[in-house]
């Protein structure tokens, strides 16, 4: 159904929609955090960028692997080694594939959910970016469920990402730095959701071109 | 943003050429990485300690290479946890073959990239443990959250880790008296003015001009509240009775004590911190067994202190006694 | 005026009182005065060494007192020179029998009170004689005016001469390399803030958000000129090109390098510069025997940075390497 | 002639007029040195108050000692130990007097300029206090060899302090920290030149009360 082109276009258009939203995710940061989780997301996907031409003609599972592992490998802080998991565990499911399916699709993205829980020692509710990725993965699951195509799963997953951002906004942060915040974090959106929305509105738009 | 550098993106990559240079005694870098370990590592037979975190903590960690304290430190970028990649090169250039302790500051990012190493590492047969350093008392201290942040009180555990390493003692060992260290030591800080990530080019936060902030981290992470700024007296008090209330300590416990510059304050003005810690411990009969007063884990420019109070029995006196020779803390 | 202090009036008695309740193995003070000595003074059959000037400049000059180093330093209110009374206690506490040499930084404040306490000291059978630091390039050199300012070099000239006084050289021997250091160490500093003298509560002087100071005094004296910031190369250029210009160095010299730190900049930005130094020195084909990075004579919370080189022979560098164990400088 | 009494006097209106005077030397020598002229002398000066009940009855030596010595022990910086050497060298040529003449006051006034010369390696034109205390000086030895009384001879010793303080403003700094900036120390008042003024202005007004 989609074959590993789209694939490097949708990490091209991840890396664009990061590499713009730059200052936005690094303010976010600065009120709750550190003030870097733009900068260190685009320099992770700057360092994805330049390593588009040799995942060409490569396998699902390979260019999942390479960008795990560039993100792992160039951004530091705490999102490098979460993003890197959610990319390592789901390249874990496409090993070798030149095409997916749906049952790929979803499998991929579960395995991106329990990277990051893995990794993190986090869930839902804890003000990250499981707000918005768990949202998204089971909104997405259920409309495969209820039968719709893959464009409207995806656009299905973006809207419940969107809510999970909106949500952040409402709860204390219980991992990361927010929350040495306590209760001050509240009313502050978290920035690590937000690049996941980013990245989840990246496949979407990547979908509607094709 | 006043600063002596030259490109803003540059500011790791020079300042660790900076420091080999300065202390070629002391100091190499490991190729293509921004690891710096002891001259003589690997050194076999001996654990090994590595420790590191983001860059803009100067001395912290790359001045705490050497005889009797670190194996090797990561740098990353500016208050950016160092990558597995880089912390991997780093165990494994200072691997001598009993193992290998990671000293990691209690931070999401530091935590996470630094047990990834540590997989890594175990992949390739190499032994490593850890321990995460906790001791700001300005976090609340839950174990629904991720706890308290790791500052200042780190160089004690560098300190007395390094010791034991270099007595001789296996990992376990040193892991464990890490751990003791750990337990036994809290801080908490307080700051005057923000500091600038040369990357972002804005202060971390806004301090009034009659403000002080109690309790931010090393980051410019926010604190517990801001207030007018008070006497050195007051200060240490507010700082202190934070510390104590969370160490239950007794009349005639022995501590050692840092009084931590975070950057921009002069020595002068900590020695002046440092006489009113020791008047409040002294009419609490708390003995001081040893006070370090300098520049340990610093926040880049940001003006402002740090106290850090450890508890001490027999055995980690005579390892915060034992011989150091590192670039910024040596004992004879 | 935001600083970590009490009242600004007693800012001076209660650094003291913090300096030597963090130091107390290496420091004593003497009673009724702002001297602090070494904790085994005095020190029979060897000469001793005595400096010291107004405070601000911390570690200066009390964090050098200790084995290899100074034996007494008297501190003055910031900034202005300590009294002869003052002084002659400092004189008397560690007097030997073998001598006691005054290392003095050329200001006419304090080069008039050292030298009224040299000859209340002669008077009273001690045997004195006094060096007079001038080592900062940014004054012109005119035997018509009362010369250069002495700032950072001042610590090599304390680390040579406390090592030949501790090796058992006689007082005019000690005086012998003392001036041989002064004559081959120059420097010069830079500034991107003012600081602010307790007392005073104004800035120093003022410096533009986008300025530096080129060339000006450890007080806060204006310097040759201000302009705009530049980055770290280039300020490594401009000072070390008026520093060696007055050197006259030649290809394969071997020389000392300290980038000492005015008080507010953070170390990470002082190793920057030492990069710079280091490599135009390397350029120049002049070798570096020894580097310096870190604060050692600041002007209170004063954000820049001085560099200093001295030129070597091989008594030099050997006292350069000799064992030292003092709060601020140590050497194993 | 003139005993004792009217000394202690002296001595405690240059006290009063150095303290009021404090900020205005200090801001002095914050252009052109390190703003402290004035902190010094009142820290002396206060020094010297406290001491004024010691002194009452005895002789001019010794008051003039006890103020010397005071100076040299409390100011610090360079104003001590000068100021401080010419009340000492003074005092040495009125040892045991209760009363003095013309001739001593001419003789302490010659030792107090040569004792800063010493002490200071310095001489009128270097842009320090001795611009104002030479021509003072001057003015009052000249004075009285025209035969002019005592009020007479210090009202033209006070002019001509004034008039060595406004020239200091022309010449470049070769003394002292201001000697520091070479040509940028010229058009600036010197701060030293400035409380000898005062101390010499302060003379003049007890002599006129008497
Ligand atoms: N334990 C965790 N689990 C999941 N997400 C986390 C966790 N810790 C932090 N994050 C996410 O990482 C984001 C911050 O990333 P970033 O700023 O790049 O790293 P750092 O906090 O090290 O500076 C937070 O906004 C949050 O969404
Ligand atoms: N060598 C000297 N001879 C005479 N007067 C001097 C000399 N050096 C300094 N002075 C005077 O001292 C004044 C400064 O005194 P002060 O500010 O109290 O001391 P410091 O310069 O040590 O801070 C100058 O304005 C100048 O008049
Ligand atoms: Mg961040
Ligand atoms: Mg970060
Ligand atoms: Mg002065
Ligand atoms: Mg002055």
């Amino acid at each position: 159904m989609c074959n590993s082109n789209i694939l490097i276009k949708i990490i091209e258009n991840m890396g664009k929609n990061i590499i713009e939203n730059k200052d936005y995710l690094t303010e976010l940061d600065r009120v709750i955090g550190d003030a870097d989780h733009g900068i260190n997301m685009s320099k992770g996907f700057s360092a994805v960028d330049a390593k588009l031409d040799e995942m060409n003609g490569k396998d699902w599972g390979s260019i999942l692997k390479t960008v795990a592992m560039t993100l792992i490998s160039t951004v530091g802080g705490a999102s490098g080694p979460l993003y890197g998991t959610a990319f390592l565990r789901a390249s874990t499911v496409v090993d070798g594939k030149m095409e997916i399916d749906k049952e790929d699709i979803i499998n991929m993205f579960e395995q991106a959910v329990e990277g990051i829980k893995m990794r993190g020692k986090s869930d839902k509710g804890d003000k990250t970016i499981l707000d918005a990725l768990i949202p998204a993965f089971e909104a997405l699951k259920l409309a495969y469920e209820e039968g719709k195509d893959t464009k409207t799963a995806f656009k299905m997953a973006e809207e419940a990402a969107l809510e999970g951002v909106e949500y952040t906004k409402n709860i204390i942060a219980k991992k990361g730095r927010a929350s040495y915040l306590g209760e001050r974090s509240i009313g502050h959106q978290d920035p690590g959701a937000t690049s996941t929305y980013i990245m989840i509105k990246s496949i979407n738009e990547v979908l509607e071109q094709n | 943003m006043k600063k002596i550098i030259n490109h803003k993106e540059d500011v790791v990559e020079e300042m660790l050429q900076g420091m080999v240079k300065a202390h070629p005694e002391y100091l190499k870098r490991i190729d293509d990485s921004n690891v710096l370990v002891r001259k003589d590592a690997p050194i076999k037979g001996k654990v090994a300690l590595v420790s590191g975190g983001g860059s803009g903590h100067e001395p912290a960690h790359g001045g705490f290479v050497g005889l009797g304290m670190l194996d090797g430190a990561a740098a990353g970028e500016v208050f950016t946890s160092p990558t597995p990649e880089q912390i991997l090169k780093g165990i494994k250039a200072v691997d001598g073959g009993k193992g290998v302790l990671l000293i990691i500051k209690n931070y999401s990012g530091d935590v996470m990239n630094f047990e990834m190493a540590a997989e890594l590492a175990q992949m390739e047969g190499i032994e490593v443990q850890q321990v995460i350093v906790n001791d700001d008392v300005a976090v609340e201290d839950s174990t629904f959250t991720v706890g308290r942040r790791g500052i200042a009180g780190t160089i004690f555990v560098h300190k007395i880790a390094g010791a034991a390493a270099e007595k001789g003692m296996d990992l376990d060992d040193v892991k464990r008296v890490a751990e003791k260290t750990i337990k036994n030591v809290k801080s908490m800080g307080m700051s005057l003015t923000p500091c600038v990530v040369p990357g972002v080019g804005k202060p971390s936060c806004e301090i009034g001009e009659d403000e002080m902030e109690i309790g931010l981290g090393i980051h410019g992470e926010p604190g517990i509240r801001k207030e007018k700024i008070k006497p050195a007296r007051e200060i240490a008090n507010i700082l202190l009775s934070n510390i104590l209330e969370d160490m239950k300590l007794e009349k005639d416990d022995e501590v050692a004590v840092m009084v931590n510059g975070l950057g921009g304050t002069p020595l002068m003005e900590l020695y002046i911190l440092n006489r009113e810690v020791d008047n409040l411990l002294n009419e609490k009969g708390i003995k001081i067994y040893k006070t370090l007063v300098g520049e340990y884990m610093t926040s880049l420019e940001m003006a402002g202190a740090s106290i850090s109070v450890l508890k001490l029995d027999d055995e980690l006196k005579q390892l915060l006694d034992a011989k150091a020779d590192t670039p910024a803390f040596r004992i004879l």
